[in-house]
């Protein structure tokens, strides 16, 4: 099993999960993109050490996974602060500022 | 190399502090100091007059080391093209202040200080980049005294004056970045230093000067200004404030001449010669439309602005005749003018204040009621048409006859302008001075003690400059000579045309 | 062999899960298909000699975090007409989805120009607790410490926007 | 007294002359006493006695320097005055060079003599008048001027004098202001003579240049005719004829000549002396200066005397037609300084100035007895309120007919024999047009000048309450004009001809002046001159026969003669609308052009200015459109950035 | 004292920093009489002011443990094996973080008076972004700068979210939280293949990789390049990365932004300096093209965009974007160069437009709160004079902080063959003046509503502003060493950069 394969994967997962991004208008959904191009560099991570055969990409990948659990958990908190302000999830309402 | 300290460093750093002073005390007081320091300016000039030796070179040399950065070392001094300017800018700065009403703030005096400062600054470095940066100071003061002790409409006034000019400035900074970095790539380190560029450019292609050529000459053609940048100009001069415009068209014009003379003819002497007679020849379409604009306007002061427009057209014309008369005639029209257009403005805005107006429809026999203003403004006006025997003619005389050595159609065209001089300034008088009196009739007196102290030495020094211009040529010949000298090795008919025959 | 008959099958339920993922309408919808995304992503890790990683990949990703946000979504009791009516997702979708693709092309044109080495077979213990455990706490610290940090400032970030004002 | 001292007298006393009244002038304008009645205050006595002073020291002067002149050998009647240097640059070296020779003292002594007798006439003149003093000053400045334009050596200092002139022409055809007509009468005149000075400057220039290479290239008129034969032909006749546009300008030839009618706004002793006399003569002064290059070019001096017979014959025709005295006399002034140019046109130069001579003298004596009438008058100057006053004038109307026969060239009055001296001149140098044009104008100056005489003085007075009240002028203006009137009687004694046995002093004392170029023209065929004679007397006496006997009878109008010629007679009255017909094409264009062309060009430029910013805000409009407040279209944006920067790496990474 | 000890001296600060931001969250429950703002207030300045004392303490007098570094008086101590790393950078950037918050914060103090802060939270949340830039500072590794990064945008969208009273706040921090993570996973992306072309991403070992890296890797280090690029170009707001920061800029309150705009632009721009530089110095891959392109995008976008503004807030978002392109050019310079001068340029470019946007952003503040800019003069002539000296330096006029880092940045770059870009940074510099006279003009000479009073200011922002617009005028007053006169301040100022420079370039 050679090195490209699971680049090519994580390069597929982190394309659509940038495609969903510019394209859906759902706060969850646009959350989700981000943690599905996380979790693709983290397979970049992954394949890496698996080459280099060092535990760097390893501990890299989990303070990664840290570091997306803080981004969502301030993320989830705008999105409650959202809701509660204009009761929606509609990321297009805003767009007050403009040109 | 001369000593750290010396003349030209001082008249360069007395108005700073001048500045510094005024700002601080109370207003009157503030006006006695701005005047002591512009007197002792003047007597500072005078005392480096008379040891100014009848040479072409740099004088009274001062000069520093530099941090690496900014170049290797800065050279300060006066030479026969910018000691009398040195010493009309710390005269008119003078005049300004005595003018300047005492009900002015002290920043207001502050400011005209470091007008003078700053253009000083400009005359006595050699350094380019330093040459930059106080070119760019300079625009701070003007565009202040504009704004702040302007007329009504001088918001609309000084957006273009500003942006066009800080425009140009830019591209020369361009210029001055790329032979800098010449310089690095050559001397190994950043040099500025006006004779090290001079060595250091020659050596680029053909394009490469022509390109620098251009952008040096735009930031100088701004502030000339020579056709057709001149848009900002009637606008700016017609709002500022008296002693401003004093300074503005005075001084700040002919820094823009200087910097042709100074900086982008030497440094690029072939693209001088080459484009010299397309230069010229804007310069005479300055000449004549700026005499045909002042012909048809109708306020005083718009009169005035056009008349300065087009005389910088005839310096600018002298300049790129390359010729030793034409040359030396601008480096004497440069001084003349200052004299010449100080009056004008100074007798014209006392002429309005009597009148309460300046728009020419409400002027009308003044010269009943005022007989003296009426005088002296006659008398003004009669040097600025280049009357013999006055400080204008000699000057023009030798730029036509420098004209006509580089091309005959280019000194009948520009002759014409002498022609259409007459007449604007004829007919200038005629709506102010002549005819029936009108009504409101002018009031006040006519002109007293303190105006006649102002104005009588400048209509003397017209005399005397008129019938003795040796004052002043003897000392600006060796120079403009050697100047001259340059163009010759890149193009003996340049340098001594033959005049082409008709 | 079988590794690569088992990468073929995860990668393919991990890009379908991804697409689904993307294209699901309702949250929790698109969520699951996260899940299910993570799980094979966890295969994909174990393949490549990470066991640990697969482990805690399931166990926070599948568990916390994800938990997190269907918690949420419960929490708010969003109705239908709160979610972001996506008329004209097809759309969107199609044109986001091309520019990505473009985006995937540049990365896989990269990924070819590198090397394709095989692996060498890994140290045993490779990619286990203690190795990892041992990386975390000793030559990486100063990172740990740093997302410790990290975490802090986000906890307080979420707080003070979250609770209700003060008066 | 030596003679550089005597010619510092000359030329300094004016001066002096005009600063001291300069300052009574700017005190009396600064604290008026009022005036009654035509009489002296106290202040104008002392200006007029310094106002006649100056030029009085002068003339006395210059006589004394005439007479040791003639007590020396002809080769060395020259003076120089040298004050140093003006400017140098270049190889422009020029100083204050002023010098006298045979042919600048004729010139000099016109002037101060003249001068002093004009100054003196204008002091009663003028009495009474608040800005007396003021005018004493110009009129003392003009006569330096003047003084320093005929004796300089430099063409440059020459131009100085040429300029100085103009100027005191321009304030003293102004010197009423509050008429701003008056005003812009002098305007009129400073610009048109602005147009020929350029032609001056141009033909300075194009000299300096032809001699740079050389290193000879100077401005000295010594110099310059010495180097002169250097010159190409052409370029010769380029200069000359580029100085002689200057000579248009100040001499009012056609069609420079528009400035002169109208400069009769001025008191009339400024008409007699500027506009007679003196400054209208310098063209003709300073081509005779530079004889040696229109030697060089005789197609210049071709064009020269043709433009003058032109001028001389226009110029008559229109003066027969006004019906203002001044305006008469302004145009007879035109007419024969065509008859002078005609004679310089044919090489004669010395004829030309000896016209120049006597004119001055007949023509400031006609002037000023036009000055005595009008005076008498109250200021009338209108033809059609004259007549009937022989009897009135007993001084004025005897000086007033002796002027027009002079003028017409009646025999024996100087102006019979100047006039005479060109005509033949004309024919000996071939030139059979120019002479035919001059016998026509002849015949039309005798008729005018006496049409004048016999509508002022003779007849029925036609209005009687203006006749009712004439009365003669005092002293200080009759002195003058007897004087005047004396020289005009006598000054033919000086060229009277061979064959009536004269003999030609006058060119004799100008002979070395004008030796290098070989002065024909005198001496001819005495037979042939004699009958020239003849004939131009005979139609001078026919003309003056027609021109008195049409006008003397009462009721003769000031019009045309007989009805048929009414159309061609409102032409020629109004000058053959030269006037209108330069308004149209010079003035009119240059004041549109300042009043819209010009202000819209700068417009445009302003507005492009303006429209560069604006083009480059309208770019940022466009750009504006992603930044919508959309996330998603930021982001898809982003991502463009992101595909570009992974292209490059692709493209570029490799090597 | 126990030299032991002594040899960790040198990571006071940043210690100071982290500590001061913990002990900020026991504060908040426990201050409850009293004036608790105050308190909290007090604190975060404390800690603030004493980050900066000792870290220019330590520059000037470097202590134990910290090896010299070239000729140039740069030193560097490393800890932990070169997990943190405390040099003469570092200790400018620390300086630089704590005192912008150290300057943003009066005004930060008023607009938490007028709106519905949490006080607590902010100044606790201010301290946790100083900290962050302290962590990016000292990373030993591009991924510990990475979360330093991290740190400072979490705190920043905490405080852009914080403020209740203003309507856009929500609609900012929204914005900013989505397109950063999304910009964080695109830098991770392209870490992820720098890690897999160098094996680590410890910067001393990527250095030592970097020089013998064979050429088949290149691919893959340009893609590593060009995802990190991409994401850092959003942290510092370059085209066309940059569009969210004009929303965010006029979301949040105006100091905020003011901090936003300085502090976490300039951390950014060294944490590129410290992997583009100082990481991949050694292999022999040219990428300036990459940087010149970003530069000349951000300066011709921001300038268009930045011509049409009419709030004074978004016109000054897009201008600092072309500030980014400036700062850009001077990074290709670095990049392309083996000599300090570049990045000494960028550096000294660095400071100065961080004083420059605080003093002008502190005024906007001002002027905004109380009736509008025009004629501001006659209100209140210091202030107008601040601004107007702000402007100047915006603009780039001599004797400013604004034409020293130009003029140094400019050079540099004609220095390094970017001629062109030179040029073009000139051309732009000739177009941001259509946009930065008119607001000079405004306030000098615009009519202003009599009836508005002189305005209030607090003690803090008069010091604030002063102390902004001084430093300006004499950080500027360094070109006066063309007279070879040394103005201390600007001297050294540029010998910190000097040192910058060496300690990336050994």
């Amino acid at each position: 099993m050679a090195l490209h394969a699971p680049l090519l994967v994580a390069a597929a997962l982190f394309s659509i999960g940038v495609g969903g991004f510019v394209a859906r208008r759902n706060v969850f959904a646009l959350l989700m993109c981000i943690e599905l191009m996380l979790n693709a560099v983290n397979l970049v991570f992954v394949t890496f050490s698996r080459q280099w055969l060092s535990v760097e990409g390893h501990v890299t990948v989990l303070l990664v996974v840290a570091l997306a659990a803080a981004e969502a958990a301030v993320a989830l908190a705008i999105v409650i602060m959202l809701f509660r302000h204009r009761e929606t999830l509609d990321v297009d309402v805003f767009a007050s500022m403009k040109e | 190399m001369g000593e750290t300290l010396s003349l030209p460093v001082w008249m360069l750093l007395l108005p700073f502090i001048a500045a510094a002073l005024a700002a601080l005390l109370p207003a009157r007081v503030s006006r006695a100091v701005a005047g002591a320091a512009m007197a002792g300016e003047l007597g500072l000039g005078v005392m480096l007059l008379r040891s100014f030796r009848d040479q072409p070179e740099l004088q009274a040399v001062a000069s520093w080391p530099m941090l690496g950065i900014f170049g290797s070392t800065l050279r300060l001094g006066v030479d026969g093209l910018s000691i009398f300017l040195l010493v009309a800018g710390a005269a008119l700065g003078l005049l300004a202040v005595l003018v300047s009403g005492s009900e002015r703030p002290p920043a207001f005096h502050a400011w005209l200080l470091l007008f003078v400062g700053t253009m000083a600054g400009v005359l006595v470095v050699q350094d380019l980049l330093v040459f930059y940066v106080f070119w760019e100071l300079m625009l701070l003061p003007a565009l202040v005294l504009i704004l702040l002790w302007g007329d009504s409409d001088r918001r609309k006034a000084t957006v273009p004056f500003v942006v066009v000019t800080l425009v140009g400035s830019l591209a020369m900074l361009a210029v001055i970045f790329a032979m800098g970095a010449e310089a690095h790539a050559r001397l190994g380190s950043w040099n500025f230093d006006l004779d090290a560029l001079a060595g250091v450019v020659s050596t680029w292609s053909a394009s490469a000067r022509c390109w620098a050529f251009a952008g040096l000459v735009l930031a100088f053609a701004v502030k000339i200004p020579l056709f057709p940048l001149h848009f900002w100009l009637p606008a700016a001069y017609t709002s500022a404030p008296l002693p401003a415009v004093i300074l503005l068209s005075g001084l700040m014009a002919k820094l823009g001449t200087y910097g042709v003379l100074r900086v982008a003819m030497p440094l690029f002497p072939e693209q001088a010669v080459a484009w010299a007679p397309w230069l010229a020849g804007l310069a005479v379409v300055g000449i004549l439309h700026g005499a045909v604009l002042a012909l048809g306007a109708r306020d005083v002061r718009t009169v005035l602005a056009y008349s300065s427009f087009s005389h910088l057209g005839w310096i600018a014309l002298g300049i790129f005749s390359l010729t030793a008369e034409g040359v030396g005639g601008a480096m004497l029209q440069q001084v003349g003018h200052a004299l010449v257009t100080a009056a004008l403005f100074i007798l014209a805005a006392w002429a309005s204040e009597r009148q309460g107006a300046t728009q020419l429809s409400r002027f009308g026999g003044m010269a009943a009621t005022h007989p003296w203003l009426a005088s002296a403004l006659v008398f003004a006006a009669m040097a600025s048409a280049g009357l013999p025997g006055l400080n204008g003619f000699v000057g023009e005389f030798l730029i036509l006859l420098g004209a006509w050595g580089l091309s005959p159609w280019v000194a009948f065209a520009g002759g014409l302008g002498v022609v259409l001089g007459a007449a604007y300034l004829l007919w200038l008088l005629q709506r102010m001075l002549y005819g029936p009196a009108v009504q409101p009739a002018p009031t006040g007196p006519d002109l007293g003690f303190r105006e006649l102290a102002v104005v009588l030495p400048l209509l003397g020094m017209m005399v005397l400059f008129g019938v003795r211009p040796g004052l002043l040529i003897d000392r600006m010949k060796p120079w403009s000579d050697a100047y001259v000298l340059r163009f010759h090795k890149v193009a003996p008919q340049a340098a001594l045309p033959t005049g082409a025959h008709p | 062999m079988l590794d690569a008959i088992l990468f073929a099958v995860l990668s393919a339920v991990a890009v379908a899960g991804a697409l689904a993922m993307v294209s699901r309408r309702h949250p929790l919808g698109s969520a699951l298909a996260l899940i299910v995304v993570m799980i094979a992503l966890a295969g994909l890790y174990a393949l490549l000699a990470a066991p640990l990683v697969a482990i805690l990949q399931i166990l926070v990703y599948g568990g916390a975090i994800l938990a997190l946000i269907v918690f949420v979504i419960m929490l708010l009791n969003v109705r239908e007409e709160d979610l972001a009516h996506e008329d004209g997702l097809g759309g969107r979708l199609g044109m986001g989805l091309t520019v990505a693709g473009l985006l995937f092309m540049g990365l896989a044109a990269g990924i070819h120009a590198i090397p394709a080495d095989p692996f060498a077979p890994p140290p045993p213990g490779f990619g286990g607790i203690v190795a990892v455990g041992r990386g975390l706490f000793r030559d990486y610290a100063v990172p740990f410490e740093v997302v410790s940090l990290l975490l802090t400032v986000a906890v307080v970030s979420a707080v003070g926007m979250a609770k209700r004002r003060l008066d | 007294m030596s003679h550089v001292a005597l010619l510092a007298w000359i030329l300094f006393a004016p001066l002096a002359a005009a600063a001291l009244n300069g300052i009574l002038a700017l005190r009396s304008a600064r604290f008026p006493v009022p005036v009654e009645g035509h009489h002296l205050r106290p202040l104008d006595r002392l200006s007029a006695a310094i106002g006649v002073a100056g030029p009085l020291a002068a003339a006395v002067a210059a006589w004394s320097l005439g007479f040791e002149f003639l007590a020396r050998d002809r080769s060395l009647r020259l003076t120089e005055l040298d004050l140093g240097t003006w400017f140098s640059m270049g190889q422009a070296h020029v100083t204050w060079l002023f010098r006298v020779d045979a042919l600048s003292l004729v010139m000099v002594l016109v002037v101060t003599t003249v001068g002093t007798l004009i100054h003196l006439y204008s002091v009663g003149y003028m009495a009474g008048d608040a800005g007396f003093p003021r005018f004493l000053t110009w009129l003392n400045l003009f006569t330096f001027a003047m003084l320093v334009l005929v004796t300089a050596r430099d063409l440059v200092v020459l131009f100085l004098g040429w300029e100085g002139v103009g100027v005191c022409s321009y304030l003293l055809i102004g010197y009423w202001f509050s008429d701003a007509a008056k005003a812009a009468a002098g305007l009129k005149a400073f610009v048109v003579n602005r147009v020929g000075d350029l032609g001056l400057l141009l033909g300075m220039f194009l000299l300096y240049w032809s001699m740079a290479p050389g290193g000879q290239a100077s401005l000295d008129i010594d110099l310059l005719s010495a180097h002169v034969s250097k010159l190409s032909v052409p370029i010769a006749t380029a200069a000359a004829v580029l100085l002689f546009v200057g000579a248009m300008g100040k001499s009012a030839q056609v069609p420079l000549h528009i400035w002169l009618p109208d400069a009769m706004a001025g008191p009339t002793p400024v008409s007699a002396l500027i506009h007679a006399a003196t400054m209208v003569t310098a063209g003709v002064y300073m081509v005779a200066r530079m004889h040696p290059l229109y030697h060089h070019a005789p197609a210049a001096l071709a064009f020269i005397g043709s433009l003058g017979a032109l001028t001389a014959l226009v110029a008559a025709t229109v003066a027969c037609t006004q019906t203002n005295i001044k305006r008469v006399i302004a145009w007879s002034t035109v007419s024969q300084l065509g008859y002078m140019f005609m004679g310089l046109g044919a090489g004669a130069f010395s004829a030309g100035i000896y016209h120049l001579f006597t004119h001055a003298f007949f023509k400031a004596l006609f002037f000023l007895s036009a000055g005595a009438v009008i005076h008498a008058l109250h200021g009338e100057e209108e033809l059609g309120r004259m007549g009937g006053l022989w009897s009135k004038l007993r001084v004025t109307g005897p000086a007033f007919v002796l002027a027009a026969a002079a003028n017409a060239g009646l025999p024996p009055l100087s102006g019979f024999v100047s006039k005479d001296a060109i005509l033949v001149a004309t024919w000996n140098a071939h030139h059979p047009v120019w002479f035919a044009v001059g016998l026509l104008t002849a015949g039309l100056t005798a008729f005018y000048s006496f049409r004048l005489v016999a509508l002022v003085l003779a007849g029925p007075p036609r209005d009687a309450h203006l006749a009712e009240h004439a009365h003669e002028a005092g002293w200080t203006m009759t002195l003058p004009l007897v004087l005047l009137a004396v020289g005009a009687l006598g000054a033919g004694v000086l060229e009277w001809p061979h064959e009536l046995g004269g003999t030609l002093w006058f060119s004799a004392w100008l002979e070395p002046v004008f030796y290098p170029s070989l002065d024909h023209g005198v001496h001819a065929n005495a037979v042939v001159d004699i009958i020239l004679t003849a004939g131009s007397v005979a139609v001078v006496a026919i003309g003056a026969a027609i021109g008195f006997s049409l006008h003397a009878r009462d009721g003769a109008s000031t019009g045309a003669p007989r009805p048929g010629l009414a159309g061609l007679w409102a032409t020629m009255k109004r000058g053959w609308h030269v006037d209108e017909a330069l308004e149209g094409l010079v003035v009119r264009p240059v004041v549109f052009s300042s009043r819209a062309a010009a202000p819209f060009l700068d417009f445009l430029l302003g507005w492009g200015a303006r429209g560069l910013v604006q083009g480059l805000a309208l770019a940022g409009r466009g750009l504006a459109v992603a930044q919508s407040g959309l996330a998603r279209h930021y982001a898809m944006v982003m991502l463009g950035g992101l595909v570009v920067l992974v292209a490059w790496a692709v493209l570029s990474g490799g090597r | 004292m126990n030299t032991q000890l002594a040899t960790y001296l040198p990571l006071a600060p940043l210690a100071l920093l982290v500590l001061g931001a913990l002990l900020a969250l026991l504060l908040v429950p426990s201050v409850r009489h009293g004036d608790p703002d105050r308190t909290m207030a007090w604190h975060a300045g404390m800690v603030n002011l004493s980050a900066l004392v000792l870290s220019v303490t330590l520059w000037v007098r470097p202590v134990i443990g910290m090896e010299p570094v070239g000729a140039t008086g740069a030193f560097r101590a490393t800890y932990m094996g070169g997990a943190l790393v405390v040099d003469s950078l570092s200790l400018l950037l620390v300086a630089l973080a704590s005192a912008g918050a150290l300057l943003v914060l009066p005004g930060l103090m008023t607009a938490a008076d007028r709106g519905s802060f949490a006080h607590g939270e902010l100044h606790a949340l201010l301290l946790f972004a100083v900290a962050g830039s302290g962590v990016v500072a000292s990373a030993g590794d591009i991924f510990t700068g990475f979360l330093g990064l991290e740190i400072v945008a979490l705190s920043i969208y905490g405080l852009v979210g914080l403020d209740r009273s203003r309507p856009g706040a929500h609609e900012a921090v929204l914005k900013y939280l989505l397109l950063g993570a999304f910009a964080s996973a695109i830098l991770l992306l392209g870490m992820a293949f720098l890690f897999g072309a160098t094996g680590s991403l410890s910067l001393d070992r990527l250095q030592a990789a970097a020089i013998h890296l064979p050429p088949a890797r290149h691919g893959l280090v340009m893609l590593g390049l060009a995802a990190m690029v991409a994401g850092l170009a959003f942290k510092v707001a370059a085209a066309p990365f940059h569009m969210w920061s004009a929303d965010v800029y006029e979301g949040a309150v105006t100091p905020l932004t003011g901090f936003m705009a300085t502090v976490v632009k300039v951390t950014a721009f060294v944490f590129a300096l410290r992997l583009l530089v100082a990481g991949l110095a050694g292999v022999g891959i040219d990428w300036q093209p990459l940087l010149a392109a970003l530069a000349a995008a951000s300066m011709v976008v921001g300038n268009l965009m930045a011509m049409n503004q009419r709030k004074p807030k978004r016109m000054m978002a897009f201008s600092s974007v072309v500030h980014t392109g400036y700062m850009l050019v001077g990074l290709a310079a670095a990049a392309g160069s083996t000599g300090t001068d570049a990045v000494q340029a960028l550096v000294v470019y660095l400071v100065a437009y961080l004083l420059t946007n605080l003093a002008a952003f502190g005024c906007l503040d001002v002027l905004e709160r109380t009736g509008g800019l025009d004629g501001a003069l006659q209100r209140s002539p210091w202030l107008a004079t601040a601004f107007g000296v702000a402007l100047l330096s915006l603009v780039g006029f001599p004797m400013t902080a604004g034409f020293l880092g130009k003029y140094m940045v400019f050079s540099a770059a004609f220095g390094a063959g970017l001629g062109w870009l030179g040029v073009l940074a000139i051309l732009s510099s000739m177009v941001s003046l259509a946009y930065y006279m008119p607001l000079l003009f405004r306030v000098l000479s615009g009519a202003w509503p009599s009836s508005v009073n002189p305005l209030p200011l607090a003690t803090g922002e008069r010091v604030a502003l002063a102390v902004s617009s001084g430093l300006v005028l004499v950080l500027g007053a360094g070109i006066l060493a063309v007279a070879g006169w040394m103005v201390p301040g600007a001297h050294w100022v540029a010998q910190w950069a000097l040192q910058s420079g060496a300690v990336l370039l050994p």
